[in-house]
């Protein structure tokens, strides 16, 4: 009864050690599933490059508000920049949020996730760090524009964009915490940033400070390295927090 | 090592104030097929994803060879392969590329495997389209091409005929069958019952 | 076994009884404990040398500012227990401190702004103590609202007891941060509370009070916590005899 | 007394304070109570919904 090329020959057994190849269970299994799932997180992303732009450009639109509504006054501006230029990156990278497991909760991929056999917690390293790519890494490139319109020396842009390079990985890991939580509710988004942003402000002391430092010539090391050091510790925790949660949130 | 089997012991479950499963028990052991039907409402859905270990029921055990799931979840979910009421497939990948994300995260899929198994399901033709352009049969074959990837021992099937037309029942048929022929497990959730190239099929109905 | 002492605190029916049991015992003190210390602290105490009279605050705001913290600590540490072990009653423990530590949270914060007009010239200073306890007030907010959001009592209880877990990893970091960053950015006119040793007739009505709202807790807990196991509870014949009792 | 209510001259700071904080711990009493009333009467509510079961 079996068609030509189906795979009925193989039997149970074999199909096992033929797993192993791949070691259902074995960290190297659970890196190339990571692998798998960060690049066709990023696949997707690149098809649908209109959701990618958005957090951008409302970061951009953020940052343009601010001379407008306080004073084009370059020095003052100057003197606001750090805190405009990472309260936009927060809001923004919040923004994104939302959409993080949104889709892979509706069509089931986040069900097949926790069915994988596969460390769950490495499958949300590999989205989070995806998020990351997709939204960090551009605000952090977008930033020295923003705090050139805001006054910021050229000198000071390297160490802005490390900055919030850097702090921008601890919000995703944050947030990938209250993404799962909130996963399944209906108007996720208020709630969303109530969970997320008392938990961020750590990233948003320690990276306006660097900000702030970069913008005046100080030495920027100290608040870089505690950025630094939030970084590190979400990414060995969050991950796990954050599968915890999915599998609460699918039961 | 224990032969594959699946034992269900006293399974209650509640879903906010309704008690869905009241006691539900049952063993399968190699080669065994087990439809669950009931109306709708009845808890198949939650009876499936209870032992697939994603919901925790209120009391009762799962036992994969004769050992507690919760015990070492990812060994038993290496074991298994779940398909839901949707397949699980992402609208702006190819069906080809949805296949080798899916199936990829659980293990290597040679390439000349995809092939073969998007062949089967009669989808060579269209499986390079993007899955938004698909329609619901269509989809669902995809899905069918996933399943026949995943030999593993025990599959989880929700409604895994809905959509289909007469020729993709009669596939879902002949894909649980050799699952059976090769010693696995199949338990299905369905509403008219199993293609007729099933057979031996045990019944689980679920009371309203 | 040793541990059977373990089952039956986790069992509903016998902490339904035992809760309702123990409730004055922990009242009637916590009533003569802060009778006590409110005479002493309003009364007996003598004016502070600097402040005068204005620091009898101390004996309402301080534990407001330990029934928060502490109110959240437990609450995280009865998550973590109903996490890991799957225990139904150290979740609905979980539950039942929410809604006390965010209403003392408030106090906290209101109490710290009536101290803090008088002794810096402001309602509100950006101090790492307020600042802090502000943030705490979110993370409780942050908890009741992700538990509103899903209907499922199991489920919300799971979800919450993560984030209160994630938030109490947290607290300290934020603290933390708080208090550097304010160090950056402290002005020197403010006038600073100082720590001078406190006498014993200011400070045995403090301790009083601390004991007093401690007690007070547990007392409120118990009688929250009686109806958050009998809403997570199936069995119909014990609920019966809850209910008529 | 009038020493006392007047707390030298911090009356409008440490009066409303207590009285805050009076405010919270009995309404935390009256709340408790009737989150324990309203529990009752849901399992009650519960209980006669589930009595056609058996």
């Amino acid at each position: 009864m079996s068609m030509p090329g189906a795979p009925a020959a193989a039997t149970l057994a074999s199909a096992a050690t033929a797993d192993d190849g791949a070691g259902a269970t074995s960290v190297a299994g659970a890196i190339e599933a990571a692998r798998l799932a960060l690049l066709r997180d990023l696949k997707l992303a690149f098809r649908k490059r209109g959701q990618l732009v958005q957090p951008l450009a409302f970061f951009a639109l953020v940052t343009m508000l601010f001379p407008l509504a306080v004073s084009p006054e370059l020095s003052r501006l100057r003197e606001m920049a750090p805190g405009v230029i990472w309260v936009a990156a927060l809001l923004a990278s919040l923004l994104a949020l939302e959409f993080l497991f949104r889709d892979d909760a509706y069509d089931g991929t986040l069900e097949q996730y926790a069915l994988s056999g596969q460390s769950l917690t490495w499958l949300m390293f590999a989205k989070t760090a995806a998020h990351w790519l997709l939204t960090g890494l551009p605000l952090a490139l977008m930033a020295p524009l923003a705090a050139l319109s805001l006054g910021a020396p050229l000198a000071s842009l390297a160490g802005i964009v490390g900055s919030v390079a850097v702090g921008s990985i601890a919000l995703s890991l944050i947030g990938s915490i209250g993404a799962a939580l909130t996963l399944g509710m209906k108007r996720s988004g208020a709630l969303l940033s109530l969970l997320t942003l008392p938990l961020s402000l750590p990233v948003l002391i320690y990276g306006a400070r660097a900000t702030q430092l970069a913008i005046s010539g100080g030495p920027l090391l100290a608040p870089l390295e505690l950025l630094g050091a939030l970084a590190v510790l979400g990414v060995t925790l969050a991950p796990l927090a954050a599968a915890a949660a999915v599998r609460i949130s699918l039961e | 090592m224990l032969d594959e089997r699946l034992e269900v012991e006293n399974l209650h479950l509640w879903r906010g104030e309704r008690h869905v499963l009241r006691g539900v028990r049952f063993a399968l052991g190699r080669a065994g097929c087990l439809e669950v039907t009931g109306p709708n409402g009845s808890g198949k859905t939650s009876l499936l994803r209870t032992l697939c270990g994603l919901i925790y029921p209120e009391e009762g055990t799962v036992l994969w060879k004769g050992e507690n799931v919760r015990r070492d979840l990812p060994a038993f979910h290496a074991a298994l392969a779940y398909l839901g009421h949707e397949p699980p497939l992402k609208a702006d990948l190819s069906a080809r590329e949805n296949l080798r994300y899916w199936i990829g995260i659980r293990r290597r899929v040679a390439p000349s495997a995809l092939d073969a198994a998007l062949e089967r399901v009669g989808a060579s033709g269209w499986c390079d389209r993007l899955v938004r352009t698909l329609s619901a049969g269509q989809r669902r074959r995809v899905a069918l091409a996933g399943l026949a990837l995943l030999v593993v021992p025990l599959w989880i099937l929700d409604e895994p005929t809905t959509n289909l037309d007469a020729e993709g029942q009669q596939l879902v048929g002949s894909l649980i069958a050799e699952q059976l022929a090769r010693g696995g497990l199949v338990i299905a959730a369905v509403h008219q019952g199993l293609p007729a190239a099933v057979r031996d099929v045990r019944r689980l109905e679920l009371p309203p | 076994m040793t541990w059977t002492w373990f089952h039956r605190l986790a069992s509903p029916p016998y902490v339904y009884a035992l809760a309702a049991r123990l409730t004055p015992w922990f009242a009637w003190p916590a009533a003569l404990l802060i009778a006590a210390g409110l005479w002493g602290g309003l009364v007996l105490a003598p004016p502070d040398y600097q402040q005068g009279d204005g620091f009898r605050i101390i004996y309402v705001h301080a534990p407001s500012a330990w029934m928060s913290l502490m109110v959240y600590t437990t609450m995280a540490v009865a998550a973590a227990v109903g996490l890991i072990w799957r225990i139904k009653v150290a979740h609905a423990i979980a539950a039942s401190c929410a809604p006390i530590g965010a209403s003392f949270t408030f106090a906290a914060l209101v109490t710290g702004a009536l101290w803090g007009e008088p002794m810096w010239g402001t309602y509100w200073e950006w101090d790492p103590r307020l600042t802090s306890e502000l943030i705490l007030l979110f993370l409780y907010l942050g908890y009741m609202g992700l538990r509103a959001g899903i209907e499922d009592t199991q489920r919300a209880d799971r979800a919450s007891a993560l984030l209160a877990v994630v938030g109490v990893v947290n607290v300290p970091i934020i603290h933390y941060s708080v208090t550097w960053w304010n160090s950056l950015h402290q002005a020197p006119s403010v006038m600073r509370l100082d720590k001078p040793a406190i006498a014993p007739a200011m400070l045995l009505p403090l301790l009083s009070m601390l004991l007093g709202f401690t007690l007070y807790f547990v007392a409120l807990l118990l009688i929250r916590l009686r109806g958050e196991v009998l809403a997570r509870e199936r069995s119909a014949s014990w609920i019966r005899e809850a209910v008529s009792a | 007394m009038r020493q006392f209510f007047d707390m030298g001259g911090y009356a409008a700071f440490v009066w409303p304070a207590y009285l805050v904080t009076l405010a919270v711990v009995v309404l935390n009493i009256v709340w408790a109570r009737r989150a324990l009333d309203r529990s009752r009467a849901a399992a009650r509510r519960r209980l006669d919904a589930r009595g056609e079961q058996p």
